[in-house]
C-alpha cells in the first residue's frame, strides 16, 4: 500500500505533463490493478462517445442524410482503429523522426513490441494504447459536422484516413509525446490534460477550412433545414457527457487524486455551460431550447478539457461559462457571415477548445504554478499564457494548412463533395442504399 | 355526400375534433401533413430564429352527407378561430364532391355508410 | 495487501454505516486505486441514469412534450450540479447547524477545501462529492414525471433548485451524515443504503404533491394520451438497470465484499420486479406489456435500493416481488381516485421506496442483527422495524410539507403550471421552440 | 504490492484456463479492490448489451413487431436473472453430477453459500456469479434474433428458460467448470476464452434449428420486409461493442495484462471486421450499407470472443477480417437456401463463433504454446486445431438435438409459433397491447 | 375516372394489397392516418386497459378506370371482410370524382396514364 | 377551383416545390406516403439486394383555381422531369374537382381563399 501511496504521489505530480515518462521505466513494474481498471473503463466510455456523436450529429441533419452522418462516426471507429494499431500509435508515440515532425519505433508496429508491458504507472501498455486510440477516432469524427450532408463517402474514407496520419498523429506527437515539442514549452510545458488542443482545436479548425473548401450545402442559407430528430441528438448528448469522464479522467493515467479533479472539473464545467447557454439563449431569444442545452454541455466539455487537470470547481465554472458565452457568439457570427459549418464543429469544438486553452491559466491550480516557478524562476501566468496561446496558434496554423492541403489531393482524386445527385437524393438512399427511419412511411 | 379536408395546426386538432363531436360529427381521419402557405411559425436553432418552410399541421378528412357539411365546416371554423384570434396560419377547408361511400363491415353503401 | 485486507474488513462493518466515519480520519489515507476505479465508475454510471431517465419519461408522453419532459432530467443536470458544488455539499454533509436541520462547512463552499483529501475509504473526497452530486440530481428530476405536460420551464427550474436546497439537502444530511439523526436512530441507525428514503420516498412523495397541486392534465383522463415512443422507454429503462449498479454498488464507497452484495442484491430484484409485474398483468389484462415489464424494472430497483446492503439474493428476490405487487395496486387505485401522477412517480418511486424501506426488516442479514444486538442489546426484527417505519415517515412528512410549501410560494411568484397555450401546443413548441421528431413531417 | 505482482502473473497464467482454480482456494484471500472495480464495471457493461441488443434487433424487424422484439431481450433479463440464481450457477459451476452432464452444488442454491466468498482472484464470488449470469442472458436473447417477427410471448418464455436449463447450463459447465470435459480437453484445454462455444455457437446454432423448426415467416421471402429503424440498430451495435469490453476484457477475471490483451483484440477485430464488411459490399453491391457495417463488427466480435485472450493484435485482425468474409458467404447462402434466420443469428453468431474458433488456432501466442508443450510434450498448432474443431462440434451437435427437443415439447404444450393473427397484427399488439411509436401516428 | 381512397385497419394492408394484385391493380399509394369511428383498439397502460381515441389506421388511394371501380372496391371489400368477421371498425372506402391524371414520366394524360 | 393531388419522388420534393414557387402557386400540403407503381427503387440488405413493395414518396395537396390547374401540372412535370430522364416511378398527378374552400382564418370562401 505505501507503494501505492508513492505512485499516487508521483502520479499528481506526474498529472500535468500527461503520459510523460510513462515509458521510462526501466525496472519491471507491477501493475496496479486499480488504476488499470480505471483505464480500462476509460477506455470504454471514451468508445461510447463515438455512438453518443453518432446521435448527436445524426439527429441534427435531415431525415434523408441521418445514416450518412451516423455512419461518419462509426467508420470512423473502423478505419482510425486499425491505422492506429498498424502505425498511428507509433507516429504518435515513438521516438522523434523527420526532425520531430512525428515519432517512430518499429517496436509499436502492430503494437507488437508491447505485448506484456507495464507503464510506469502500474497500468498494461496496450491500456494506454487502445485509450489513446479512441482519442484518434473522436478527432476525425468530430469534423464531420463541419461538412455533414455533403460529403462523398468514399472521399470521407479517405479524408479521415489520410487526416489521421498526417495531422492527428504529429500534432499528438508534438504535444504529448515526452520529446513533442509543444510538450517541452516554457517550464512545464504547454498545458493540454485531455486533448484540447490535440483533438478538438485541431477537428473545429480542420472543420471549418473543410466546410469552406466543400462549400455550403445546396440551397443553404434561404432553405433552412430541419433536424429530423432532436431527441437523439439529446441522448447523444447524456452519452457524451458521461464517456467526456473516461475521456478526461482517463487522461489522469491512474486512479487517484488527480483523476478525481478531473472528474469534478468536468462535471462542473459540462452544467456551467449548459445553464449559460440556456440564459443567454433565454434573454436573447425568450425560448430555452433542447438542442441550446446540450451545446451548452459540450461548449462546457471541450473547454475544461485541456484544463481538467489543473483547475479547481471554481475554475471550471468560469471556464465553462465563458466557453458557452463565446461559442454562441461565435454562432451567432457563423450565421452572419455564412460559412455552413453544418453543426459546428468549429464554432463548438473550435471556439470552445481554444477558449479553454487560453482561459485555464487564469485558473491554475497554485500548487502548479508553484512547481513549475520551481523549474523556470519567476515563471507566472503572462508566461504561461505565452506558451498557451502559442500552442494554440502552432495547433490552428497546422491543421487548417494541412487540412486544406488533403483536401486540395482529394479533390483532384477520389472526390470528396457528394455529386449533386447524391446531395439531393439524401446520403443515406446515395450512398447506403437504405433508409434510416422505416416506420415512418407504411411499407 | 361531401369529402371535407381540413389543414389545422397541429395542435388545435384536440379543439376542433372535439367541437366536431359536439356538433355530431364523430367519424374521422386524421393525417400528419406540412404546409406551406402564408402562416410563419418560428423555431429556434442555435440562437437563430428560423422560419421553418413547412409547417407541420394536422389534415383531418371528413366524409359527411350534404346536410352536414355546413354544420362541419362551422365547427371547425368556430374551433380554431375561439382559440387564434385571427393569426396567420390557421388553415383551409376544401370540400369535394364524394360519389360513393362504402362502409367495409357491412357493404352498406351510400349515406348510410357514412 | 494487509492493508487492502484490513480496510475491505472495516468496509464490512462500515457498509451499513454508510458514509459514516469516512470523514474521520486524522492521519493522512493512501489512495485505494482500486475502490477510487470503482467509485470513478460508479459516479459516471449514476450520471448515465440521467439520460436514462430522460428517455424513460420522454417517451412515455405525448409528441409535442417530449422535448419539454426530458429537458426535466437535462436541466436538473445543471441546475443541481452547480448547487451542488456551490453549497449543496456543504448541506448534506458539512456539520450539524440549526439544529440539525441540515448541514454546513465553510470549507465545502465551493468544494475548495477538499482539493486533496483522501478519505478514510481511500478514495478522494471529490469523487464521493460527485458521486453523492448525482443522486441530487436524480431526485428531483424523478419528481418531474408526476407533473409531466403541464409545468412550465421557468417554474420547474425554480422549482427543482428550491426542492433540492431545502427538501434533499437537510433530508440528505439527516439520513446520512455521521451527525444526522435519522443516520442515528436506533441501534444502527435507519438502514437506507442507496437512497430510498432520501431519493425515491422524497421524490415519489413530492411527486404526489405536486401533481394534486398542480392538477390533472387539461381532459384527463376523459382523452387518453398515448407515449410517443415506448421504444425510447424501454431503452432508457435498460439504460437506469445499468445506471443502478452505479447507484447501489457505488453507495458502498468501496470496492470488495459489500459492493458485491449490493450488485447482487439490484440484479436479483429488478429481474424479480419486471417478473412479477407481468405475470400480474397477464393474470389481470390477459396481455403482459412491455411498458408493464419496465415499470416492474423499476419497481424492483426502487425497493432494493435501501436494502441492497443488508440483504441477500433470496431477500432481494421477495423484496422485487413484493414490490410489484404495492406499485401495481397502487397504480390501479390512483386510476380509481383519478390523481394525475403522470409517470406514476409516486406509484412507483414513492410506494416502491416505502415497501423497499419497510420490507428489508425481514430480510436482513443476520450478522447484521447480531451487531446491531452488539450495540444496542436486545435488538430485533420488530425493533428495526420501528425504525424503518419511522424514518419513513420523517421522509413523507417532511417532502410533503416542504413541497407543498414551496408550490405555494413559486406559485404566487413565477409561476409553476403551464399556460393553457402552453399545454396545448405542447411544451416542445411553446417553452423551447422546437420539436422532437422532424422526421415525422416532411420538410 | 509484491502481492499484486505475483497475482498478476498467476492470473497471466490462469488466463487461458479461465474461472480454473478460481474456486480453489482454501486459505482466505484478499480483495484485490481493482479487480473487483474491473470485474463490477464489466458486469455492468455486459448487461448494457442487453439493451443494445434489443435496439440491434428491435430496430431490423418491422414497426409492428419492435416492442415484441424488444422484449425477447429484456425478459431474457427478467426470467434467466432469476433461474441463475435459483439453480443455473449452480448447475454451471457446481460439481459434476450425472456423470458431468452438469454441476450442482447445494451451497449455490439462491447463492446462499457464497455471500461471504472471496475467489482467489481477490474478487467476492458474487461478482464472479453476477458477471456470469450476463452471460446466460445473453445467449438466448441472441437467439430470438433467428425466429424473431413469428413467436409468440408465451412460447418464447417457456423456451429460453427451458433452454438456459438444458443447453446453457450443461454447455456453460463442460467448457469453463474445473472439471468439466471440455475445459479438459487436450494440454490446456479448448480454448474459449469468453464464450465462442458456450455463448455464440450454441445461440447461432439453436437459432438456425429454431428458424427451420418453426418455418419461415409467413410471405418470407417474396414480400421484402423493411427495417423499422436502422438508426436505433446502429446505436445498438455501438453499445454491444463499448459492452463486449466487458464481455472479454472482463472474462480475464482480473485487471491487468491479460484484461489489456482481451481489450485490445476486441477493439481490433470489430474494427477489421467493419470494414471487411464494407469493403465486400462496396465490390459486390457497389455500395457500403450502415447494417453492413454494424453486422461487421458483429461478425469481428463474435470471433475474437474465444480468442480474445490468446491472439495478439495482428491476429485479431486477422481473425476479425476472416469472419466477415465467411459471415457475409453465410448470408448470402442463406439467401439462396431461402432460411428464414430473420436477424441472421446463425450468419453472424453462428458462423462468426465457429471461425473464431477454428481460426484462433493459428494465431495462438507463443507464450501460450510453449507452455502447452510443457503440459503435453509435442504439443503442436495441429493437435489445438483438433481439440477446437471437438469442441465446436460437440456445442453443435449438443445445441442443435437439445433445441430441436425443446421446441418439439413446447410445440406440443403451450405452442411456440405465433398464431397467424397475431403475426399479420404485429406481436406488439398482439401479445403486448401496445404500439412502439406512437409519434408516427397523429393521436 | 375515380379516385378510391379507402380507409382500413393498419393491419390488413398486406392482405388488401394482395388482394388489389390478384384483381389487376397494381398502382396504389399509401399513408398512415387515424382514425375516429364506430370502432375500438385496446391498449394497455400499466395496469389499466385504454381505448385510444384515434385508431391507427392505413389510408390507400387508388386511381382507377371507371370500369375498374367496382373490381376496386369487391377486391378491398372481400379481403377485409374475410379476416374480420364484422368486427367493428373495418373501415371505409370513399370514391370521388377524378377529372385528370398525368403520368409525369411521360406526359401521358388521362386514362392511359392510371 | 380543382385540386391537384401529385405523387412524387420523395427526394424530388425540393425541386418540385421550387418550381411550383417560382410559376406563383406557393400553398401546399406534403404528406408522406408510399407507393406501388411501375417503379423499383433498391435497398441493400445485409449483401443482398431488396426491391421494397412500396417506395416512399412525397404526396403534394394543391388547390388551385381553374386557371392555376395547367401551371401547376407543368411545373411540376418539368421539375420532375428535368432531373429524371424518364426514368420509371417520377409519380403521378391526380386532378379533382373542388366545390369549395374556406380560409379559416377569416373565412373567406371560394377562389378567394385559396
Ligand atoms: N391552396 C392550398 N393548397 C393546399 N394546401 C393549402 C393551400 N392553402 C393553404 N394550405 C394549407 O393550409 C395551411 C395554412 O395556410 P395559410 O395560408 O398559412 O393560412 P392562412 O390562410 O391563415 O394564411 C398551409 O400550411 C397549407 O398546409
Ligand atoms: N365519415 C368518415 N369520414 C372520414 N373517415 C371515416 C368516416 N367513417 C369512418 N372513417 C374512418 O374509418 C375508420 C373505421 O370506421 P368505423 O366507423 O370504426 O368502422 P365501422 O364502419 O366498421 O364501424 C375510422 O377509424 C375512420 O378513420
Ligand atoms: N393509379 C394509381 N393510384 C394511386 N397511386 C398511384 C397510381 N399510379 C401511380 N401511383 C403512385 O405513383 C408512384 C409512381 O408510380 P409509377 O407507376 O412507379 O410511375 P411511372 O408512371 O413512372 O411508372 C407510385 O409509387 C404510386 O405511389
Amino acid at each position: 500500500m505505501k507503494t501505492a501511496l508513492r505512485s499516487t504521489l508521483l502520479l499528481c505530480v506526474l498529472l500535468l505533463i500527461p503520459f510523460a515518462g510513462l515509458f521510462a521505466a526501466d525496472a519491471p513494474v507491477a501493475t496496479d490493478s486499480g488504476a488499470t481498471a480505471w483505464m480500462l473503463t476509460s477506455t470504454a466510455l471514451v468508445l461510447l462517445m463515438v455512438p453518443g456523436l453518432a446521435m448527436f450529429y445524426g439527429g441534427l441533419v435531415r431525415t434523408k442524410n441521418v445514416l450518412g452522418t451516423m455512419m461518419h462516426s462509426f467508420t470512423a471507429m473502423g478505419i482510425m482503429t486499425v491505422l492506429w494499431v498498424v502505425c498511428g500509435y507509433s507516429m504518435a508515440f515513438g521516438q522523434n523522426v523527420l526532425g520531430g515532425w512525428f515519432g517512430w519505433s518499429n517496436d509499436y508496429f502492430l503494437l507488437q513490441g508491447i505485448d506484456t508491458n507495464i507503464m510506469s504507472a502500474g497500468i498494461p501498455e496496450y491500456v494506454f494504447s487502445m485509450f489513446q486510440a479512441k482519442f484518434a477516432i473522436i478527432a476525425p469524427a468530430l469534423i464531420a459536422g463541419a461538412f455533414a450532408e455533403r460529403v462523398s463517402f468514399k472521399g470521407y474514407c479517405f479524408f479521415i484516413a489520410l487526416w489521421g496520419l498526417l495531422i492527428y498523429n504529429p500534432l499528438c506527437h508534438w504535444v504529448w509525446a515526452s520529446d513533442g515539442f509543444l510538450f517541452n514549452l516554457g517550464a512545464k510545458g504547454a498545458i493540454d490534460f485531455a486533448g484540447g488542443t490535440v483533438v478538438h482545436i485541431s477537428a473545429g479548425v480542420s472543420g471549418l477550412v473543410a466546410a469552406i473548401y466543400l462549400g455550403a450545402r445546396k440551397s443553404y442559407p434561404h432553405l433552412p433545414m430541419r433536424p429530423n430528430n432532436l431527441v437523439m441528438t439529446l441522448i447523444g448528448a447524456g452519452l457524451l457527457w458521461v464517456g467526456w469522464f473516461g475521456f478526461n479522467a482517463g487522461s489522469s493515467i491512474s486512479s487517484g487524486l488527480s483523476t478525481a479533479q478531473a472528474l469534478t472539473a468536468t462535471q462542473v464545467a459540462a452544467a456551467a455551460g449548459a445553464l449559460m447557454w440556456v440564459i443567454l439563449e433565454g434573454l436573447h431569444q425568450g425560448k430555452a431550447t433542447a438542442l441550446g442545452f446540450v451545446s451548452g454541455i459540450l461548449a462546457g466539455l471541450v473547454a475544461i478539457t485541456p484544463a481538467a487537470g489543473v483547475v479547481q470547481p471554481a475554475g471550471a465554472l468560469a471556464i465553462g461559462t465563458l466557453a458557452t458565452v463565446f461559442c454562441y457568439l461565435a454562432i451567432l457570427l457563423k450565421n452572419k457571415l455564412g460559412f455552413d459549418d453544418t453543426l459546428d464543429a468549429f464554432g463548438i469544438h473550435g471556439i470552445g477548445g481554444i477558449a479553454g486553452a487560453i482561459f485555464l491559466t487564469f485558473f491554475i491550480r497554485e500548487s502548479w504554478m508553484a512547481e513549475a516557478a520551481g523549474v523556470a524562476e519567476g515563471w507566472n501566468t503572462m508566461k504561461q499564457l505565452g506558451v498557451q496561446v502559442m500552442a494554440v496558434l502552432i495547433a490552428i496554423a497546422y491543421s487548417a494548412v494541412g487540412t486544406w492541403a488533403i483536401l486540395f489531393v482529394l479533390n483532384k482524386t477520389v472526390g470528396i463533395r457528394s455529386s449533386e445527385e447524391g446531395e439531393m437524393k439524401g446520403l443515406d438512399s446515395y450512398y447506403h442504399g437504405e433508409r434510416g427511419y422505416g416506420m415512418i412511411n407504411p411499407s | 355526400m361531401k369529402l371535407v379536408v381540413a389543414i389545422i395546426r397541429e395542435n388545435q386538432l384536440d379543439q376542433v375534433r372535439e367541437a366536431l363531436i359536439q356538433a355530431g360529427i364523430e367519424r374521422i381521419t386524421v393525417s400528419y401533413g406540412s404546409g406551406h402557405g402564408r402562416s410563419k411559425s418560428e423555431e429556434i436553432y442555435r440562437g437563430q430564429k428560423v422560419v421553418p418552410n413547412l409547417i407541420p399541421n394536422a389534415r383531418l378528412e371528413i366524409a359527411v352527407n350534404d346536410a352536414f357539411v355546413d354544420i362541419t365546416c362551422d365547427a371547425i371554423i368556430n374551433a380554431t378561430q375561439a382559440n387564434d384570434g385571427g393569426l396567420i396560419g390557421s388553415g383551409k377547408i376544401f370540400v369535394m364532391p364524394l360519389e360513393e361511400c362504402i362502409r367495409l363491415r357491412t357493404g352498406e353503401r351510400g349515406s348510410e355508410a357514412i
